[in-house]
């Protein structure tokens, strides 16, 4: 069990390897990435930034409630900071578990999570050269990224 | 006491620092710091009126008694992912 | 959309390059791998075999399904036959789409049915040197590989 | 007329080939051919009593009408995956 906070490229297939195991049977990797359009807006990139420690702190319990939850330690968790283009991975979560269903749903667990509590921001560059905090509970932000 | 509250994305462009000293009475709530954190705001952008906190990296509640020392952040929605 | 069968290594890396556009921002990469232990017997390895023609044109229909049910043309599936070994990749399955809902749901939706249609069998080899065909519909076979 | 069956994994076993021949009347169904592919199989092995079967290529009804030049398989419980 893995999570960190990064300022480089995400490897994918790294933490594949990290959670590979001859006992698990079925691995899923998520990835998140900075997609062009947000809300109707043409992105060109996005700012990442956390509160370092907190965040740091939550992922890690996220992922100890998943590997409770779902009965696996083969989790690893990263998310990247700083500033991102389009098609750039911002999020990886591999978990393999020796069934299926485990393995989906103990990635879902985490990325709803993720999403929820750990206290990460971001900043959208649009097409039109402003630049705008995303705020995922106000009523235009619904459905978005990822 | 003199509480250093630690602010960032939208929060920490509102006040256009990262962290802003709040005094508070001893044994005061996370509710009286977001009520003196508000005065401090007025006319400067978006905290809303009960916006998340943490105390010591972890949510808390606003009856949560704070204490010298505390390291206390206001959370603007988070976006991670 | 590309769905194959193939008797060389998967390379998920390569399945996720596929898949991968900007106006995607969740992309979910399936990988079923040989278990070392497949209801409590000791698997050393497993031959996969298939009715190429026709699992071939199952793969094929179920991406297809997939993608009229969950929007979204950024599907690559792979799965090998012959003999693999302990952490092989059996299966892989890569689907990109703008939201992270429609791309688990579309992920769960092509292994359930290629684990319920697709005419592939295995026959594991067990560390006691017998081989048996795996007949996922007996009582004994439950909640098994992946 | 003449169909060949084609038969994988434990149903290929316990033929000991890849295919039967099977001859059958014109007009006849999918569950005649199985009938008598039961008959072939006595003492053989695991064929079930109502397996699976493909008609070029796309899974089958049992009442099915069969022609010759059809491809015909038995499909054993699939286990991809």
């Amino acid at each position: 069990m893995r999570t960190g906070l990064v300022d480089r490229e995400i490897d994918g297939q790294a933490l594949l390897r990290e959670v590979a195991a001859t006992g698990n049977g079925a691995t899923v990797l998520f990835l998140g990435t900075v997609r062009d359009i947000n809300d109707g807006r043409a992105v060109t990139g996005i700012d990442y930034t956390a509160y370092d420690v907190m965040a740091a702190r939550e992922l890690q319990a996220i992922a100890a409630e998943a590997s409770g939850r779902f009965g696996t330690s083969s989790i690893a968790i990263e998310h990247r900071l700083g500033t991102l283009r389009l098609g750039d991975i911002s999020v990886a979560i591999a978990v393999a578990h020796p069934h299926r269903a485990s393995a989906y749903d103990a990635s879902r667990y985490i990325i709803e999570e993720l999403k929820r509590r750990v206290p990460i921001w971001k900043r959208e560059h649009y097409a039109d050269g402003t630049r705008e905090w995303v705020d995922p509970t106000s009523a235009r932000s619904h459905a978005t990224h990822g | 006491m003199t509480i250093t509250v630690l602010l960032f994305a939208s929060y920490a462009d509102a006040f256009g620092q990262p962290s802003v000293s709040v005094t508070l009475p001893q044994g005061a709530t996370v509710a009286e710091m977001i009520t003196r954190l508000g005065d401090l705001a007025a006319g400067r952008g978006p905290l809303p009126t009960t916006p998340m906190v943490a105390v010591n990296q972890a949510y808390a509640r606003y009856d949560h008694v704070l204490s010298a020392g505390d390291e206390v952040a206001v959370i603007p929605p988070v976006a991670g992912g």
